[in-house]
């Protein structure tokens, strides 16, 4: 199996502070948005730089969002920053009408998605924000895995014109990925070519997704290893071609199995190609206050997870 | 991904297109009485449109036909053509997207879009969409509005964008009263405040009047003009937002405190369903269409001056 | 095939507003909240009666699921209704946090879902209320298909504890389930037994669904037709007892085909039965002006949509 | 469809078990001196609670302690055990979320459940989460806060609850400051008085000091008082809001305001960390835990009195 080295733990919001700071230096049209979390989203560096291009809007996600798309009317590219859950759920309305209905370009950048946000707790950590903006005609929904991963989205996503949800988390985890790699927008990563099972995973499940594969291969299990960084639009293509080669497929994400990338695959196997398939999520649960690794094995969403779905979808194929 | 980017790309697309045409400039429109006879066109073109269709939102739309007509032919300075950006001109944003007929009449008789187009107000496959939208591609619309109270976050940003551009022109927006119930307004008025948003110039439809019944009734908002002072802003009021010459005033009084370190809000008091004496003083009106008989009388009170569409 | 009939053409709306007459009446716990939609909502007989259980909260829907959410301490049942766009996207995190997070025993009632809202267009239309709240931990998601039933489903969610999101529509359609048909919260209902495709539809579609099956009896295809009125929790047994039967479905909903029912079946399906699968839904776009009936057609949302989506999905059975 | 059900029930049931204690009635503590004690104790229990877990709210939770020991052992009329419906006795909502620990402590240290419990503050599977919530069952607690700005409409519901159930008690609210950029207070403020909901307290913790620094520079909310007479609220402020004394007497005063016909906002000026000298007038605090050698001085500044858990 191919092998993936860590390059030393980090977090994704952090990739993405440094591709503000890219930004900040190479985009002149670029302007960042925060909603007192300015340290949580790690832009001091691009607000150092660039203190006129920087608005602090305050605690008031839904004026953000306004704010951000009046920007776009005046050539700017506004990136709106919050944590996931003020970032998507208490603005949602605000987003579908005077930015994804209106056709603005706004980057909406959530950090702290996910369980992994930790010991704040579940009014914290949304488990349904790949979901809400999914739904969002327009809207493209990307959920990096690692710090280059974040950090290379960040400056693909000021290249692309039109609204985009870039979710990233707050735990570090492994930075993986080449530092040098491009972020090609909806195009699926094949991080390992497999036979027996399809393991589709996006954001911080990818590493999980890699250690499964490799403790798979030592009982004699091939599985291929899709990174969905894009959640939407989705890379059927990619989907399709892998599972009609495997036979079935196990998805996973940091994410409720409700609404969210399983579902969207589900969806593309049963109108194109049924499969079996087994999510790897949490189960339609609030999550809760611990560390990220303590709720990332109570919640199922490791290796081992990943595992236990392999093996379990393997006897229905 | 293809698919959905071309239908992204296509709406952008048609966002882009700059319509051949040159607005018709404030100097058609030198006087009072020439303006008047905008303002009962306008009318007509409000109670024909929600009549044809049965639907839309009379009422609020009658009520700020004076305010219309006065900042796209008084105030507002305005660049031939419609572009997205609007660099180099000033910005007009109706957050109270239901009273689209005076919005769509106004701007196809400014020229923004052929005023035949009226006609296919709130028709399926029609830019005239029942809340106003750039989605369509329909030329001097520059947000969606509809669901209610987002417009003032939106003119925030865009001011703020004039001013990183170093764009002198201002921002406009046009609020409900009962509009202003809604919470991200008052985010907004906080911020805009705070943050010296001084090319704002923000305008109150107080016609005291909402859905369910008066906003005294429904949820009373006292002293607009005391919350607005408490929350920063330089405040004004015209009395009778109905009288041209009086809105006309106050939009230039409006205009010169602009650049002053304060964002500007007009609490403009009107008469819903102005105009038309059976529509007058209730919300009834608020999005009921007149029927055959209602729109004869109607349009009796406001007989024929620009011509019809 | 089994024959229902039209007992008169009404609103769906209309049927909640009746069934808040007679909890009025009923029930004196209950209480209704509304935001400046009270003639849209139907709820005027209601309030009149018992002027002092009903709450107008103005043009401020945040403060009203906070406000039912606070009715509930205290013993009262808040009925919180306005347009399914703002009880849901509007108000996304409040309903998630003070409501499903907390557990309360509120009731949000939607009026106007979907796209026969019609001329409004589509900052009203909202075609993702479905996946919104079938994303919620504890939700129950109903969608009753025409005014009896949403009469009845209006009483039933009175008596169950817990949060419950109801959701209904504005046009007049035909109403032809039984007057004294009492509604289970959760129980999928079989309307026709059929051998070789399996339609499961919800709210206004059922009806459309009826009228295909008839259309397809006569060209000799045995559809079975399943009105899953509750989303959440799916009955996931009917529909697997019936797709085992006829080895193919087709989904019927007035939303987008992200993140709604069909996805939900499409993972009951690939993670127990997989089994090819077609949408009746909006295809990722918003709404638009129209009439209800012209909308229905031109987003492929009537029999004639379903019926060919039956014949694409006995091609690949 | 029975696993949903029998999650939700699940957490009903929790909800619905009335522990088998007695709240320690308010005569245990009959003077100043008295409640100093709780206070130092408090602030001990905070700074232990987050030192822990090294994670949490401490500044916020510290400028609030005055208030929360006035509040539940001079104030509020309680009845023994709890329910979830509070009827007849005075409630609490706590909207800024973020300040549990000062919360956890005083209900634990007034016997809603046991004071060791503290220990597994944010810990996994514990029911003292980082954020106060009824998901887990813990006593005391009557709805899930966190994310900010709704707690007003929250407390206003109870508050109507009451009323229509002609129980005469009262019910608490607390907020940020920082937290009233938020325009959902902004709807509750309005709806609370226009509609007379005049047996509602909510307190505004004016410390000045939000995540990114100080009010004044993030988003200034200039003069609450002012706003909130401006949307009809009956106003009074508290000087010094870590002056026990002048807390109490803020709050009673506040009392015997109540049933007039409109709700009452204190304005109550805070220290964020108050009671521990490095953590004070800064926002740095906000949400970092001290490590060893802070807490060691913190404790020091804070000698024990009731006795650590
Ligand atoms: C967020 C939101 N809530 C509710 C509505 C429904 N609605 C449309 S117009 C209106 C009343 C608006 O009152 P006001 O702003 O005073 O406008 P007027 O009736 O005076 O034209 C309401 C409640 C909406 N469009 N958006
Ligand atoms: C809706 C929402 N947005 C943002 C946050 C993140 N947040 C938590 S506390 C806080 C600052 C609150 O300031 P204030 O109310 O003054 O509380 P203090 O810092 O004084 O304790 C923020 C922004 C949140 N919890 N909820
Ligand atoms: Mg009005
Ligand atoms: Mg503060």
């Amino acid at each position: 199996m191919k092998k993936y080295i860590d390059q030393g733990k980090n977090d994704t919001r952090s990739g993405y502070g440094a591709g503000m700071t890219e930004l900040g230096r190479s985009n002149p049209n670029v302007v960042a948005l925060c909603a007192d979390l300015v340290g949580s989203l790690k832009i001091e560096t691009f607000i150092a730089e660039n203190p006129e291009r920087f608005f602090q809007i305050g605690i008031a996600e839904a004026n953000m969002m306004g704010i951000a798309a009046g920007l776009t009317i005046g050539g700017k590219i506004p990136f709106a920053s919050t944590f996931a859950n003020f970032a998507t759920g208490r603005v949602y309305d605000q987003i579908r009408q005077s930015i994804a209905y209106s056709g603005k370009n706004v980057k909406i950048c959530a950090s702290h998605a996910g369980i992994t946000l930790g010991e704040d707790g579940a009014t914290h950590q949304i488990l349904e924000d790949i979901g809400l903006m999914k739904m969002l005609p327009g809207m493209t929904v990307i959920n990096p895995c690692d710090y280059n991963q974040t950090k290379a989205a960040t400056l693909a996503i000021a290249d692309y014109e039109g609204p985009v949800y870039l979710r990233f988390g707050r735990p570090k985890v492994a930075n993986f990925t080449p530092a040098d790699q491009k972020f090609e927008i909806g195009k699926a990563l094949l991080l390992n070519e497999g036979t027996d099972v399809t393991i589709i995973a996006t954001g911080h499940l990818v590493w999980q997704a890699l250690i499964a594969a490799e403790n798979l291969e030592n009982k004699g299990i091939s599985a291929e290893v899709i990174n969905i960084h894009t959640i939407k639009p989705l890379d059927e293509e990619a989907v399709l071609k892998s599972v009609k080669k495997t036979g079935c497929v196990v998805s996973a994400e940091e994410h409720n199995y409700l609404g969210g990338l399983g579902e969207s695959i589900a969806r593309t196997l049963a109108t194109q190609h049924p499969a079996p398939q087994e999510f790897v999520a949490t189960q339609d649960t609030f999550g809760e206050s611990g560390t990220p690794d303590q709720l990332m094995d109570k919640y199922g969403l490791n290796n081992k997870a990943i595992e236990e779905a392999v093996l379990r979808v393997l006897k229905r194929k | 991904m293809s698919q959905l980017i071309k239908y992204y790309n296509s709406r952008l697309d048609t966002q882009k297109i700059a319509p051949t045409f040159e607005i018709i400039k404030n100097i058609t429109m030198p006087n009072i009485e020439a303006l008047e006879d905008v303002v009962v066109q306008t009318r007509r073109d409000i109670l024909r449109m929600v009549h044809k269709v049965n639907s839309g939102h009379p009422g609020g739309s009658l009520g700020c036909t004076e305010f219309f007509v006065s900042l796209y032919h008084e105030m507002m300075e305005l660049k031939d053509g419609f572009d997205m950006d609007g660099a180099g001109e000033d910005l007009f944003f109706l957050s109270n997207g239901h009273i689209s007929p005076v919005f769509y009449s106004i701007l196809a008789r400014k020229g923004y879009f052929p005023i035949e187009e009226l006609n296919t107000f709130r028709l399926i496959d029609s830019r005239l969409q029942g809340h106003p939208t750039t989605h369509e591609g329909l030329p001097g619309i520059r947000v969606a509005s509809g669901s209610l109270g987002q417009g003032m976050s939106v003119a925030i940003g865009a001011a703020l964008a004039k001013k990183l551009n170093n764009d002198n022109h201002l921002v406009y927006s046009l609020h409900g009263d009962g509009e202003l119930q809604e919470g991200q307004n008052w985010e907004a008025i906080m911020y805009a405040a705070g943050n010296k948003v001084d090319n704002l110039i923000s305008t109150i439809d107080r016609n005291g009047q909402q859905i369910d019944g008066p906003t005294a009734e429904v949820l009373p908002l006292g002293n607009l003009s005391e919350k607005f002072t408490a929350f920063g802003w330089d405040v004004l009021e015209i009395k009778d937002g109905n009288n041209l010459e009086e809105v006309i005033a106050g939009l230039q009084e409006a205009k010169s405190r602009t650049g002053k370190g304060k964002p500007i809000c007009i609490i403009m008091n009107t008469v819903m369903g102005n105009g038309v004496d059976f529509m007058m003083h209730t919300h009834a009106w608020h999005g009921k269409a007149p029927n055959d008989d209602q729109l004869e009388t109607a349009l009796a009170q406001n007989p024929e001056t620009l011509g019809d569409y």
